[in-house]
């Protein structure tokens, strides 16, 4: 059965109605009436994208290709707005839609004090809405579109508390930084239009196969035949670090945590930072063209891998952690996609939105029940307070730390695996970077549950001093108390409300078992089609597919495979230090001081973007304008000439003299001179 | 007969040439207008020898007449004090002089005075068997009408400026004006005015001596 | 036999005098204003001189405006003496410099 | 039907009738509000009527006007000048709604200016006869120098001259160039100067000659200094006229004087009008980044943005003579004219941003403010919306030129595109960053708290823009549709060599 335009306008629209019901007539329908309705649109895009999913896969449907309408027709060139739905598209939806109604209803319960309760609904609808005119786009324009409407939403999410001075320069950072990557996506496609003059997916693709389009050449500076496709490529994979923080666009990812917890799962961790890699997935047609591109990828995402998740051994803040996890694992992603890889890099995109949207929401769980605490040294023990989210969590954790059999153990060996197989320039480096980090994933993973759910209490119940605060804590409840100490709480820490451990639960089960049923067709199987396309000596998933016999077989083969054993060191090392001896840590921090430094520091990046992009600018700025335009411009030019001039007339003034007899000389004089000189002309000529 | 005419003219051009001297030296401004009216009278008289029988009469009626009686009425209406007005008479003697002997040389070079020894053709009024007015008022009345009328404005708003430029109106003279005094109105000089009737307040403190 | 150039050395020597009659009398107005009439006077016999001997009524027609456009400017000259008279109790043109740049 | 000169005249004659009858303020008020309106709904049927297939020029009307220079009353629209008449009447409306409360004081007189100038500035986008252009070109400073001088800040004065002498300076070497092309061919129509034949060394004359006219009026860099000053002590609707329309006709006179007259000059200069486009985009985007001023900050915004106005009308030409691309240029001067239309949506409904904040704090500082959002959550909705659409956030209109620009730009040269799409960033960077300041963040002061909310006035008026700012950004195939023919023929002129 043909899936019908009706029907994916109606998934597309949906969430936005919800989103702008709840947002310009909140004080209209009121908190229920806004989070009802977001809720059921993202409920209906939901259930209508498993529909779709279904009919593409069992249902026999064919991909779905056709404009709505005409962006803009000029000559030969144009942009149109459409969808494009195959079965990339469809697991992108699926996964969108899916996560986002859990992070909905997750909602209900987060934000239930909070003022801005129906801006949150709208904002969070609105971002379905964008992140499925991404995924589902069929051309290069409303790929953009979508890829900068996330982008506006992410960044008034993060400054949703727009009162913290921290989260209004979190978000501001991750816009700009965004931007630079956008920066480059734009140059790519403007590229994309000059190497196939056309901006329509389907026109695109069929136009790789024309060998003659690998081997183009444009000349950027006069004299420098540079390829196109490299240059494209590259581009293009610019606009993916931004979204998806590759080194060195990573910053912004970390602080984006400024913003409330469901959007960390829904937009920071599961969807939006992934766009990337869905677009490069998407692209592959154009990537293969280009060995020089992917090696970067490779390199870019490899280094992300490991150097992000070594941060998150040393962060305190239980966000941060699974902040820097979440970079570590786009890392690897990407270099799924570096290898050629892409339905590797895709299958984990897809698991780890699971595993890492759940470890999020559990974090949050979490953060509710401390009231707002968000540091780990004052935790510890809460296991036996909030059973379900201690149970969870350590699902996802043990998913996300490539436990056999669990998600995120399908998807993280298959690309280890590949990137091994993989011969293309910088895989060794790589491989050797996937390989640390799986004990540097471990090691941060399991520490966390530790400081979390075990161990002593660090923090001290019934601090009376702020008992009289209660009474108007909703204003600013999701807020630091001011005045609050760390680790000093007015109620013991409880289990959440159900909304918010339904989401948990219902996260967990394909975190643990989506890895299971699905590596057999998508990884190896032809479930993708003609949507991702690998050169024939490139395709190093096809070289796995032979000795893949089924995932038990994968499972077994797994415990004696080095990654396991990564991991499995990984996980004694965290609990000897952290759940055993908890002093060692200490220890170990003064032993390793220089090194601690570099990690607590996160290698100084932000301090040397702060230093030269932000305070250079400003000083740059400062000094073109009082230089350029007050100095040179209107100082020396536009007031210099009015200067000259007064000064010219100051000379002349006294001519003026204002006495009737001088102006009646100048006259007499020059009748004389006059006269003398006609007298010399025709006197002269004659 | 033509030597008598040459012989005028030079009688008359002396006078004329006298008459300007004396303008410019006498220390009376009375003098000196009434010797502008002489210069003037001369000239005329020489324009007679031209021909121009309207234009010197007309010089005679609307200079003589008119604009220099003016100057005698002005003269004579304001009390100058002329001391200070002679201060630099003879410092500007010589300069002044210089430049006009310079400027009358230049000028009778250009001129040409020995070039332009032409005997006058005929007349050309006489030969269209025109009088000179008749001569001078085809002109005047075809082709230069549209000037003609300008000058005629030009005139009209010459006096009219002239007289808001004198007009003023002095403060403190006591005359009468019938136009104010019919325009009265009774309203404007009598304020009739409704008050409240208060009945003095019985006040025991204030009759309390 | 009077010539053109009689008539034209007569205009010149008008003309020279009223020059003369600006620069010596360089403070009273009311000989400048005279001065002013001389010269135009001067002019006057030159544009009737040349009418005559080329036989071109314009002449006399340029001359006719000069004299209505002299009398208009008298009578405004004399009326802004006037004024000037009243304003300031002098005609000294030395002592009036308002126009001073 | 004589829609061009109703348009023209109704305003005017409207102005007069403003200043007869508008002694009382609100007498003024409403008429001008009615004049106004109705000045835009005859403007309409421009838009409806035109014909994509008819001739170049439509409502055409023709009336000698001094016949000893072969000079006529000459009037005609083609899509480019209806787009731009259109969003005149648009935005007269717009800031006779929006100077109702703010101006108090010589009420009539304002109003008058404000419709006049709305005639005058119809009538340059309507002129095709080089001395009628001039004569409205010139005109339309008249009232914009009284609006500035009269109602202006404390610095007006020297604002107003400094706009006036810059603006008069550059329109009287154009005036020169206008004269010269007269002497070549006899008359001041338009299309006989672009079918004139005129040597290399000619055009390049003219071409400075119109370079210095239009680029002060765009402004380009470095004759841009005017702007600033004049919008930091023009009144809100001042600003927003200057910057939402007045801009635009330096654009509009490249278009239409620069390109067909002067091909082969064009063509060799472009290099140089391209490399100030640049210097605007990134030059500028650093210099508005550190203004303490917001109006400062968003006349910097706008000359940068113009930058790609002129990029977009120079870089046609070597795609059209070098790389033979005419669809890749038809695509840069579509941009470039976008990009004029969303500007004048985008930097109008700025200024109005500030006059709303200025009417209640009365200062433009940006460290006066802080925390808008608090007291003014849904003028805070619409100051980020139109944020967003000046960094060029697609979805908004302000996305549409610059994308398409930049697009066009890569076809000939990836440098030139790299270059200008550094405004990616800065714009963002100078844009959310004032909106970080001035919006977000706790509550600045005890003034800032105390902040109403929008009426309903300043309601319909960023309402109205922010419906135009966001049409133009989902579906702006109308407008590009309305264009194409015109843009067509310009592109096909462009082809042919001249010398």
């Amino acid at each position: 059965m043909a899936l019908s335009k009706t029907l994916l306008l109606a998934i597309v629209l949906a969430p936005l109605f919800g989103a702008v019901v709840a947002g310009l007539f909140r004080n209209q329908v009121g908190r229920v009436g806004a989070a009802g309705v977001t809720i059921a649109g993202v409920a209906l895009s939901c259930v209508l994208s498993f529909y779709v999913l279904y009919q593409l896969a069992w249902g026999g449907a064919a991909t779905f290709n056709e404009n709505l309408y005409t962006w803009f027709q000029v000559g030969h060139y144009s942009a149109h707005v459409g969808f494009m739905v195959d079965r990339l598209t469809a697991m992108m939806m699926v996964v969108v839609t899916f996560v986002s109604l859990m992070v909905h209803i997750y909602t209900i319960g987060y934000m239930a004090e909070d003022d801005g309760f129906q801006r949150f609904f709208s904002y969070i609808a609105l971002f379905t809405f964008s992140m499925l005119m991404l995924v589902m786009s069929n051309n290069f324009l409303q790929l953009f579109f979508g890829w900068e409407a996330v982008g506006l939403v992410s960044y008034l999410l993060i400054g949703f508390w727009f009162k913290r001075p921290s989260a209004i320069f979190a978000n501001l950072k991750a816009f700009l930084v965004n931007r630079v990557g956008d920066f480059g996506f734009i140059l790519g496609i403007a590229g994309v239009l000059l190497w196939f003059g056309s901006l329509d997916y389907a026109q695109v693709f069929a136009a790789t196969t024309d060998p003659a389009a690998a081997t183009r050449t444009v000349e950027i500076f006069a004299g420098h035949p540079w390829s196109v496709a490299t240059i494209v490529c590259i581009c293009l994979f610019i606009g993916a670090m931004g979204k998806s923080a590759q080194v060195p666009l990573h910053v912004w990812l970390p602080d984006s945590m400024e913003g409330p917890t469901p959007i960390s799962a829904l937009i920071h961790a599961a969807t939006m930072v992934t766009a990337g890699i869905f677009m490069v997935a998407r692209m592959s047609p154009l990537f293969e063209l280009s060995e020089t591109a992917l090696t970067f990828v490779l390199v870019i995402g490899a280094t992300t891998a490991l150097f992000t998740g070594l941060i998150g051994v040393v962060q305190n803040d239980i966000k941060r952690v699974v902040a820097y996890s979440t970079l570590s694992q786009l890392g690897y992603m990407t270099v799924a996609l570096g290898v050629s890889a892409y339905a590797g890099g895709v299958y984990h995109l897809m698991t780890h939105a699971f595993f890492k949207a759940l470890l999020f929401l559990g974090a949050g769980s979490v953060i509710v029940a401390m009231h707002h605490e968000q540091d780990m040294r004052y935790m510890g023990g809460l296991r036996k307070y909030m059973p379900i989210t201690w149970i969870t969590m350590w699902l996802g954790s043990l998913a996300l730390a490539g436990t056999p059999g669990f998600a995120g153990f399908y998807s993280k060996d298959a690309i280890i695996e590949a990137v091994g197989e993989s011969h293309r320039a910088g895989a060794s480096y790589a491989y050797f970077c996937v390989m640390a980090g799986v004990f540097v994933t471990a090691l941060y993973s399991f520490r966390l549950l530790y400081m979390t759910f075990h161990g002593k209490e660090r923090f001290v119940v019934g601090h009376g001093k702020h008992a009289a605060h209660q009474g108007n804590d909703d204003e600013h409840a999701p807020q630091e108390e001011v005045g609050h100490e760390p680790g000093h709480l007015d109620h013991p820490p409880h289990e959440s409300p159900w909304v918010i451990t339904l989401p948990l639960v219902l996260l967990a089960i394909p975190s643990v078992l989506v890895g299971w049923t699905t590596i057999g067709p998508m990884l190896f199987g032809d479930w993708f089609g003609a949507a991702i396309r690998v050169s024939e000596h490139n395709d190093v998933l096809r070289e796995l597919g032979h000795e893949f016999h089924g995932p038990l077989a994968m499972l077994l083969h797994g415990f004696t495979q080095a990654p396991f054993w990564l991991a499995f060191a990984g996980f004694a090392v965290a609990t000897w230090i952290w759940l055993f001896n908890p002093g060692i840590a200490d220890k170990a921090k003064q032993a390793l001081r220089p090194l601690y430094n570099v990690l607590a520091n996160k290698y100084w990046v932000d301090e040397l973007y702060q230093a030269v992009f932000a305070r250079g600018g400003v000083a740059l700025g400062r000094g073109l304008w009082k230089g350029g335009d007050v100095g040179v411009i209107d100082g020396a030019l536009v007031n210099g000439s009015t200067a000259a001039v007064a000064r010219f007339a100051q000379v002349v003034r006294w001519l003026q003299s204002g006495y009737l007899y001088h102006y009646a000389f100048a006259m007499i004089l020059g009748l004389i001179a006059l006269l003398g000189g006609v007298w010399w002309v025709t006197h002269a000529t004659l | 007969m033509a030597d008598f005419q040459l012989w005028c003219f030079y009688a008359f051009a002396a006078i004329t040439v006298g008459a300007a001297l004396a303008v410019i030296s006498v220390r009376n401004p009375v003098h000196a207008a009434l010797c502008l009216v002489l210069t003037f009278f001369s000239t005329a008289c020489t324009w007679l020898l031209a021909d121009a029988e309207f234009l010197a009469i007309a010089l005679v009626l609307v200079y003589v007449g008119a604009v220099m009686v003016l100057f005698l009425f002005v003269v004579m209406m304001l009390d100058l004090d002329l001391d200070p007005l002679r201060e630099g008479f003879v410092r500007g003697l010589p300069f002044g002089l210089v430049v006009a002997v310079v400027m009358l040389l230049e000028m009778l070079a250009l001129i040409g005075v020995r070039a332009m020894q032409i005997a006058p053709p005929p007349e050309a009024a006489a030969a269209a068997g025109q009088s000179n007015i008749e001569w001078l008022a085809t002109a005047l009345f075809t082709e230069f009408l549209l000037p003609f009328e300008v000058a005629a404005l030009i005139l009209t708003v010459g006096i009219v400026a002239a007289i808001p430029l004198t007009l003023r109106r002095r403060a403190g003279v006591k005359a009468q004006d019938v136009g104010r005094q019919v325009r009265t109105n009774p309203r404007d000089r009598v304020r009739v005015v409704k008050m409240a009737a208060v009945k003095p307040a019985a006040n025991p403190e204030s009759t309390t001596p | 036999m009077i010539t053109l150039a009689h008539y034209l050395t007569l205009g010149a020597i008008l003309f020279c005098i009223a020059v003369a009659g600006v620069f010596i009398n360089r403070k009273n107005v009311i000989v400048l204003l005279m001065a002013i009439e001389l010269m135009l006077l001067a002019v006057n016999t030159n544009f009737i001189a040349f009418s005559r001997w080329l036989g071109d009524p314009s002449g006399q027609v340029f001359v006719f405006f000069i004299l209505t456009v002299a009398a208009a400017e008298a009578a405004i000259g004399l009326a802004i003496l006037v004024v000037l008279f009243r304003n300031r109790a002098t005609i000294n043109v030395t002592e009036i410099d308002s126009m001073k740049g | 039907m004589h829609l061009l000169s109703l348009l023209i005249w109704l305003p005017i004659l409207g102005a007069v009738a403003v200043l007869a009858f508008g002694r009382q303020a609100n007498t003024a008020r409403w008429l001008s509000l009615a004049v106004a309106l109705a000045t835009f709904a005859l403007s309409i049927p421009l838009w409806t009527g035109y014909v994509p297939a008819g001739p170049a020029m439509q409502f055409v009307e023709q009336l000698a006007w001094i016949p000893a220079l072969k000079a006529n009353y000459a009037l005609g629209v083609d899509g480019i000048a209806i787009a731009l008449i259109v969003l005149t009447t648009f935005t007269s409306v717009l800031v006779v709604i929006g100077s109702w409360g703010p101006i108090d004081n010589r009420v009539s007189q304002y109003m008058a200016s404000m419709l006049a100038l709305e005639g005058l500035l119809v009538g340059v986008f309507a002129a095709t006869d080089a001395l009628l252009f001039y004569v409205f070109f010139e005109g339309m400073l008249i009232p914009m120098f009284i609006i500035i001088g009269i109602w202006g800040g404390p610095r007006r004065v020297y604002a107003t001259l400094k706009f006036f002498i810059y603006t008069f300076l550059g329109s009287i070497f154009m005036l020169v160039g206008l004269i010269y092309l007269h002497m070549k061919t006899g008359e001041f129509s338009l299309a006989a100067f672009a079918h004139a034949p005129l040597s290399t060394r000619e055009q390049a004359w003219l071409f400075f000659a119109f370079l210095a006219g239009f680029a002060i009026k765009v402004p380009m860099w470095p004759v841009h200094t005017w702007l600033p000053d004049a919008h930091v002590e023009a009144p809100t609707g001042g600003s927003v006229i200057l910057a939402a329309i007045m801009l635009k006709v330096g654009g509009y006179g490249f278009i239409r004087f620069s390109l067909p007259i002067t091909p082969d000059a064009s063509q060799e200069y472009a290099w140089l009008v391209i490399a100030l486009s640049l210097i605007a985009v990134i030059y500028i985007g650093y210099v508005a980044l550190v203004q303490e001023d917001m109006k400062k900050l968003i006349a910097y915004s706008s000359v940068a943005h113009m930058g790609f106005v002129t990029l977009g009308i120079f870089i046609a030409l070597a795609l059209v003579r070098v790389d033979g691309n005419p669809d890749g240029a038809r695509l840069g001067i579509q941009g470039a004219m976008v990009q004029m239309i969303s500007h004048g949506f985008v930097s109008g409904a700025l200024f109005s941003c500030i006059g709303v904040m200025y009417d209640r704090l009365h200062t433009r500082m940006i460290k006066d403010y802080g925390g808008v959002a608090n007291s003014m959550p849904w003028f805070a909705a619409f100051a980020v919306l139109f944020a967003m659409a000046n960094c060029g956030l697609p979805g908004t209109s302000g996305f549409v030129g610059e994308f398409m620009v930049i697009l066009s730009a890569f076809q000939t040269s990836p440098l030139v595109a790299l270059l200008a799409a550094f405004t990616l960033i800065i714009s963002a960077a100078y844009t959310l960053w004032l909106v970080k300041r001035v919006i977000f963040g706790e509550v600045g002061n005890d003034k800032v708290a105390k902040m109403k909310d929008l009426d309903a006035r300043e309601w319909i008026v960023l309402g109205a823009f922010a419906l135009g700012v966001l049409a133009v950004g989902i579906y702006p195939k109308p407008l590009t549709d309305l264009m194409e023919p015109a843009v067509l023929q310009i592109v096909q002129q462009l082809g042919l060599a001249k010398a």
